[in-house]
């Protein structure tokens, strides 16, 4: 095959991603420098990078927002792999098609994050519909009675609204990998005596683990770097930041944009960080 | 757990946000503590239907989303095909480089984007708002194309040409339909991320090209919850139609389907 | 009809108005404005939409935004890829954002003043020639009035019982706990930071010395006194004041359910159109302090790289007819705010008439005229701005 | 009583019987081949032994202990699959010490065990490979060894050869023979190619359409299948029809005399017994040669002969014309009666 | 000048080489077995003459025209994979009629051809049957039919039969014989399998590591193997390495007379015969059986005599006993020299 059409074939799309994106994102670099050509300002320097890191007001933002978007993201990718996992585990041997529960799992993907955050607040603020009917049962006499779930000061809502939009995902991916050789393996262990928890332990967690990794990271760096679902079910204070960065360039300050541009990349900075170490781990996992 | 509650409380959970919009919809002045509306009202919701500008928007979404499908697939099947039919070097690098848009926030370069939109010409058409919509839509259909091609057989491809079939021949009646459920599902998935996209349909659109999700956004910064429900209820019709026809091959392992989470 | 980008006739002359509509027959004016309010956005389409294509064959482009944030971030792009003609013909602009373009150099300059209609407009006035402390310089053109007021539930509450001041509004949260709260104050949440900015006033004994130019000096006086009344108030706010709602509709949303006692609103109709949005039960009366209480005017701009600026010229003009004018009041029509004119220089006695009959029509969801002008209060300069959005993040939120 | 014992075993999927009341008995250290064409119930009956499918009716004993209700893992029958199903997240040792990791078996002693059998699979020193990195026959032999490290007390091999090159399926032949004559595990294993069954188990079962048809030592299958079903799976040189007339069978093709049962409707003879042109016997039958196949040593001939089909084997290396006709000689002692 | 013609034909991928300096000539409508074990080129070398692969050098020339630039779906020579590759979005018909498609022939011409095919194929009636729904064998001989109806001036077979069961396999192979004999077109049929290569075609070629070791009559290559490539790809009852002297070879096992050109370094014997206890001929070889195995019909003894592995054949069908000490006579006929 000759080489110049494999890059033919690469070409277009790589046009785009590398040329529109990359030059965007060069851009965005450029921005967090302080290269503000419409306030006039064309100097380089790393100013803005010093004052997210260590400035006075938003040094101690970012490393808050920077703690909270971890525990948030961490906490919601892990609950919907733990979740799904658990589901993965009590099905896993009783059936072969897992038909309905796919095709259930695919419609979840038609609602996107920000209408379900939308309709979650509908359901479980303290004034919500569940909140609501434990008023009619008499559980409750005023809202505050109702726990808070969401606008929370511990991100739960963004964490449960993540969660639920989250474990369909996963489910599917884990799905299609027992759909192709689940079932066999699972039946050679039991023949070799394994029980229950055994088999669910030693065949079916290490089976699911490449693909339920795959997508965790995909779930972790699209929760660590989305502003919907936060600006919707989150608080003021503690915030993540997705929105610290949305905040930074919503100021009325221009100058603020090089600082928002700084946060954005930053955090992109740190999911490949994050994707890079697990990706190579998983490597060594395999390789040893 | 048996397998049966799993999937109805699936179903539930998918159930609950419909059922909310279609009450909030139609529902006047529902307050806490109140367990039902005191008042039903459908013109709001009626009215939504009528208005030409959401019209418009539901047009211009459904072109563009349908646009941005046909461009993701015909420039990512290309590169999916060599990316994993062929080992070169640079191919790590290069998928590494694709998959660079799921990680990185659209905000981060959702204005730079712009002024390059703009300096092209494109900000403020249809087709700058396709194009832009690629960057997000394409990580996705390369990945599921290109998982597919990971257990491609191209012997298929082969004994076509053995049989004579030329190379055009053989792409139409062999690859194409040998790959159709794969591209059937990068297709609907294409759709969907052009669909819900809004932050870069609202910078490159530059207010000239008006889509559904922006509508939508706009109301909720209002707060009226019967426009905001009516809204998500005509924008997650088309969707909830779309993957329910395709929802025997997504997640299935002939597809290779990755979808966004 | 898609918006159309006529070539800008840069060389028009503001005082031809003539020649400006000439330039504008036929165009299509690109309008970008907020878009969360059905009624409003019907109110546009209906009263402006229709008067533009009738009066001047002008077709009205309604771009809806969720935030006119948005339309900056969209004018600085057009501007760093050099391009001289954009997209954005008018903007329904707000103080936070105006200061941002003007910073950015990117509005079209001397036209707010030469407008025909700007005969009713009090320019002399200083919450009309400064917006949000910053001066206007007829780089905009008033739209609407506006004044801070709270809402509460007449089904609940009596007129009687209600605080009118700061203090007694301490009072009363911490005599009924968890039933009040506030706004936020950030960047985009203005309602926020006039509510305190307003309690700033009360404590540091009126209003009168902030006026004029920024004074450091009195800021450090005034401003520990300003936290110490909100960390005490914060024990008796909603939720303990460990989180605050980040938007009026938030708010609405707590008091439409019962979770506190007052929202907040800037609409001269009161709770009047948030009652006709669903946004709030329809007992919900509003209401205002004794003192203190800012008032402020909403305005449209041009950027300097309109497409159309003559219909956009026309269209700013048009807003302020007098008719128009007393339409946007009428609690039926969905918009709500008050007059960006003032009634009294309308010479023509028939409209003059209709201005005051449509005033007199604001109905029991609105507060009467009377507290609204005893308690009314101009903003002060924009540098306090952020030193209270920052200090209050630092001495409030974040203890 | 014996030690493994099936009776009565029935099983059917949905509408469709696939095994009808089968009954066998395997001695303790026995080797079974249980033979049979595609789709027959081979593998549905080791499933059933092994606990992965429950049976519709019967019972299967172990020992004397019913082992119906008893759940796969604690049943102490190890199922071997076609496919190797190595688990392709762990390493060789590990894939070799699971069984014994589920019994919770001390992890130095399951080291020890491991490297013994890789030993006997001749794979020593491949305890840190992962699967992926080995050929199937490598697998094959890493499943094999996997299989016998929980010692089993029954083997179950399903078809664990046939996806294998014929080198290698050689090969792991004699790895099997070798290994069931040193451990004396109770084994069946599963094929549906006859030469197989002879070349490691002692006695066969046949299975066709979900009935057992015969059960005999392997070699006496092979020579003289007990029935028609049987005969028609082994390859015989002729089916005759005919009936007994006192002490002979007479057929289209003539008379025959041997030692058949009064009721015989059916002789055989297997084809290399048929001789070709020998003069010197009695009685002869005229047949047709319509097609010839070289087998390497041998020439197999497909003959007619009163519109009954032959097959005959004959070592030589110069070919007999087709179109040419010849006598063919049945010698009594080879025909054998066919039950139906 | 021969129909196709292969001339140093030479083939790498990455570092290693995989055909080297290959010639061959087939004349029009010749039957060619290619022979070889796995891995050592077979499915490249047709892959290059079917033009889905290009040479690094030499020549492919197909009646005088050199085919080296001329793309695959040009060539009229089909290729029939190991599997049968049927379209499965496509029926039966319409994968036999893909490349007359793919020719834009008419399709009222197409649907006859297709009849015609299935007839040839014995599979008539089954047009509308997608490939899921056939059973391995059927779906081989659709693939076949596919393959014919383009008419090729060249039909290449990459181990069409290799996956299927026995039963199928042989009756596939009569298909294949009949359809040459009708069609005459000109083939070659790759297989790992010698006797499928005895079966079918009259000529065998032997590939060995990349480089053809033999081109003979099919039956002389497995009678007489050329040389040892040759006889350990075949399989023989022993290679016995030696020296002449004079015209007899001598050796470890003793001395031979024979046919044997005067540098001989290596003779052999097949298996089958070797005599066993045959007390009237001399000389006679002391050997002791160490393994047995049962071929039905014929009993295969590995024995062991002066370190020398030798393999015997002999019908009959009770065993030799295993330790058991036996006299082999090598009938000096049998015996032939082997080249290096
Ligand atoms: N889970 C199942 N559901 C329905 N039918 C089944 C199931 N498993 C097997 N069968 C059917 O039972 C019959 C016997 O299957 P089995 O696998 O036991 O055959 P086998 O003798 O092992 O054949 P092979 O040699 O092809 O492996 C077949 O007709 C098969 O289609
Ligand atoms: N595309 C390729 N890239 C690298 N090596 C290859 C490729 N195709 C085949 N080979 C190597 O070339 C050698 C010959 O392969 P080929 O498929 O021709 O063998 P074969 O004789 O057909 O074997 P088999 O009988 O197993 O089919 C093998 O060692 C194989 O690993
Ligand atoms: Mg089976
Ligand atoms: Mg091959």
């Amino acid at each position: 095959m000759a080489k110049w059409r494999r890059w033919l074939g690469l070409a277009p799309a790589s046009i785009i991603i590398i040329g529109l994106f990359g030059g965007s994102l060069g851009y965005g670099i450029a921005q967090s420098l302080g290269w503000l050509p419409f306030l006039g300002q064309r100097q380089l320097s790393l100013a803005a990078y010093r004052n997210v890191l260590a400035g006075e007001q938003l040094g101690g933002q970012w490393w808050q927002a920077l703690l909270f978007s971890l525990w948030v993201s961490l906490a919601a990718t892990l609950g919907s792999a733990l979740i799904c996992l658990g589901l993965l585990s009590s099905i896993a041997e009783r059936q072969q098609q897992y038909r309905g529960l796919s095709t259930i799992s695919n419609l979840h993907l038609a609602i996107p994050h920000s209408v379900w955050a939308m309709a979650l607040l509908l359901v479980l603020s303290q004034s919500g519909i569940f909140a609501r009917i434990g008023f009619g049962l008499g559980w409750l006499d005023q809202p505050s009675d109702f726990p808070v779930l969401v606008r929370d000061r511990w991100g739960i809502g963004i964490i449960m609204a993540y969660i639920t939009k989250e474990v369909p995902f996963l489910l599917l991916i884990g799905l299609a990998t027992l759909r192709q050789q689940g079932r066999e393996y699972l039946l050679v262990a039991q023949s070799l005596g394994a029980n229950r928890w055994q088999r669910v332990r030693l065949v079916l967690w290490p089976l699911l683990a490449p693909s339920l990794i795959g997508g965790s990271l995909l779930v972790l760096s699209f929760i660590f770097g989305a502003y919907e679902v936060p600006a919707l079910v989150g608080v003021r204070y503690p915030e993540m930041l997705a929105t610290m960065a949305l905040e930074l360039f919503l100021n009325p300050d221009l100058h603020a944009r090089a600082e928002g541009m700084a946060v954005s990349l930053l955090m992109s900075l740190i999911i490949l960080v994050v994707i890079g170490l697990a990706w190579r781990w998983r490597r060594a996992e395999q390789q040893s | 757990m048996s397998y049966r509650i799993i999937v109805w409380v699936l179903a539930l959970i998918l159930l609950v946000p419909i059922a909310v919009f279609l009450i909030y919809a139609f529902a006047q002045g529902w307050f806490f503590p109140a367990l039902w509306p005191e008042r039903w009202d459908s013109g709001l919701f009626l009215r939504q239907l009528a208005d030409p500008q959401l019209r418009r928007a539901f047009g211009q979404s459904l072109i563009i989303a349908t646009g941005v499908s046909i461009l993701a697939l015909v420039l990512g099947y290309p590169a999916a095909r060599v990316l994993e039919l062929q080992t070169f070097r640079g191919r790590g690098l290069i998928y590494g480089l694709f998959f660079l848009p799921t990680v990185v926030p659209s905000v981060a370069t959702g204005i730079g984007l712009n002024i390059v939109f703009l300096r092209l010409g494109l900000a403020g058409t249809l087709f700058g708002v396709m194009l832009v919509h690629l960057i997000p839509v394409l990580p996705y259909v390369v990945l599921t194309l290109g998982s597919s091609f990971a257990r491609y057989d191209r012997n298929y491809e082969q004994q076509a040409a053995v049989l004579g079939a030329s190379p055009w021949f053989v792409f139409w009646r062999v690859s194409v339909p040998m790959l159709l459920p794969s591209l059937v599902v990068a297709g609907v998935l294409a759709f969907l991320i052009s669909w819900s996209q809004y932050v870069l349909s609202l910078l490159i659109g530059g207010g000239k090209i008006i889509t559904l999700p922006m509508l939508l956004f706009a109301a909720a910064s209002g707060g009226n919850q019967s426009l905001i429900a009516s809204l998500s209820l005509i924008f997650i019709a088309p969707l909830l139609i779309l993957l329910g026809l395709v929802a025997r091959y997504l997640g299935s392992p002939a597809t290779g389907a990755t979808p966004r989470p | 009809a898609t918006p159309t980008s006529t070539p800008s006739s840069t060389s028009l002359d503001i005082n031809n108005w003539a020649g400006i509509e000439q330039a504008a027959n036929g165009q299509t004016v690109n309008w970008y404005i907020w878009g969360g309010s059905d009624s409003i956005n019907r109110f546009v389409d209906q009263f402006y939409g229709k008067a533009l294509k009738e009066r001047y064959n002008i077709t009205l482009n309604r771009v809806p935004m969720a935030d006119t944030v948005d339309v900056v971030n969209q004018l600085l792009s057009e501007k760093a890829a050099g391009k001289t003609t954009g997209a954005v013909d008018l903007i329904w602009i707000n103080g936070e954002n105006f200061a941002s373009l003007k910073q950015a150099n990117l509005l079209r300059a001397d036209w707010g003043q030469s407008l025909p209609n700007s005969k009713y407009v009090n320019w002399a006035n200083p919450a009309v020639n400064l917006d949000f402390g910053e001066p206007v310089e007829s780089l905009e053109s008033p739209w609407s009035s506006a004044q801070f007021q709270f809402i509460y539930d007449s089904a609940k509450l009596q007129a009687s019982e209600l605080p009118r001041s700061y203090a007694a509004l301490k009072e009363y949260a911490c005599a009924n706990p968890g039933k009040v709260t506030y706004i936020a104050p950030g960047p985009g949440a203005f309602q926020g930071t006039r509510f305190v900015k307003q309690a700033l006033f009360e404590v540091s004994g009126g209003a009168e010395q902030w006026l004029g130019k920024f004074n450091q000096q009195l800021w450090d006086q005034w401003s520990p006194k300003l936290w110490e009344y909100f960390n005490q108030l914060e024990g008796c706010l909603w939720r303990e004041g460990s989180t605050y709602p980040k938007t009026e509709n938030e708010l609405h949303s707590l008091f439409a359910n019962g979770e506190v006692d007052f929202s907040i609103t800037q609409a001269i109709a009161g709770a009047g159109s948030l009652i006709k949005d669903n946004l709030v039960p329809v007992s919900a009366r509003a209401f205002v302090f004794d003192d203190n209480m800012i008032g402020d005017f909403n305005y449209v701009a041009i950027p300097s790289t309109a497409p159309n600026p003559a219909a956009a010229l026309v269209l700013a003009n048009l807003i302020l007819d007098p008719e128009l004018q007393a339409a946007q009041i009428l609690p039926e029509n969905g918009f709500g705010l008050g007059y960006g004119i003032d009634p009294t220089k309308v010479s023509d006695p028939a409209l003059a008439a209709k201005l005051s009959n449509a005033a007199q029509q604001l109905g029991d969801a609105a507060t009467p005229a009377s507290d609204l002008a005893k308690s009314l209060r101009s903003d002060i300069a924009a540098e306090y701005q952020s030193l209270i959005e920052q200090g209050w993040e630092a001495n409030v939120l974040r203890k | 009583m014996s030690y493994l014992q099936l009776d009565q075993l029935t099983k059917s999927y949905a509408k469709q019987t696939i095994l009808q009341n089968i009954n066998l008995q395997l001695n303790q250290g026995e080797f079974l081949a249980l033979l049979g064409p595609s789709g027959s119930g081979k593998s549905t009956m080791l499933k059933l032994l092994a606990g992965i499918e429950t049976p519709d009716a019967g019972e299967i004993r172990l020992a004397k202990r019913v082992l119906n209700q008893v759940p796969a893992h604690q049943r102490e029958i190890v199922l071997l699959f076609q496919q190797p199903y190595l688990f392709p997240f762990l390493s060789v040792a590990e894939n070799i010490g699971f069984g014994l990791k589920a019994r919770k078996v001390a992890s130095q002693q399951i080291k020890q065990k491991v490297a013994e059998l890789l030993d006997l699979v001749e794979l020593s020193g491949m305890q840190q490979r992962k699967p992926q990195q080995l050929s199937g026959g490598q697998q094959q032999r890493i499943a094999l060894a996997r299989a016998l490290a929980v010692q089993p007390k029954v083997l179950l091999l399903d078809e664990p050869l046939s996806s294998l090159d014929p080198e290698i399926r050689v090969s792991l032949q004699g790895v099997i023979a070798r290994l069931h004559r040193e451990l004396q595990m109770t084994t069946i294993i599963v094929t549906h190619d006859l030469s197989e069954a002879l070349a490691l188990a002692e006695r066969t079962a046949l299975l066709i359409n979900g009935s057992l048809v015969a059960d005999l030592p392997s070699i006496a299958l092979f020579e003289r299948p007990p029935n028609r079903a049987a005969a028609q799976f082994v390859g015989v040189g002729a089916i005759i029809a005919g009936h007994m007339h006192g002490t002979t069978f007479e057929s289209q093709l003539g008379q025959f005399n041997g030692n058949f049962g009064p009721n015989t409707l059916h002789v055989a003879i297997r084809p290399e017994h048929i001789q070709i042109n020998n003069a010197a016997s009695q009685p002869n039958i005229s047949a047709q040669i319509i097609e010839r196949r070289y087998l390497g040593e041998r020439w197999e001939y497909r003959l007619q002969a009163a519109e009954q089909l032959i097959i005959v084997r004959e070592v030589g290396q110069t070919p007999r014309d087709i179109g040419q006709t010849v006598d063919l000689h049945f010698p009594p002692q080879q025909l054998f009666a066919l039950a139906d």
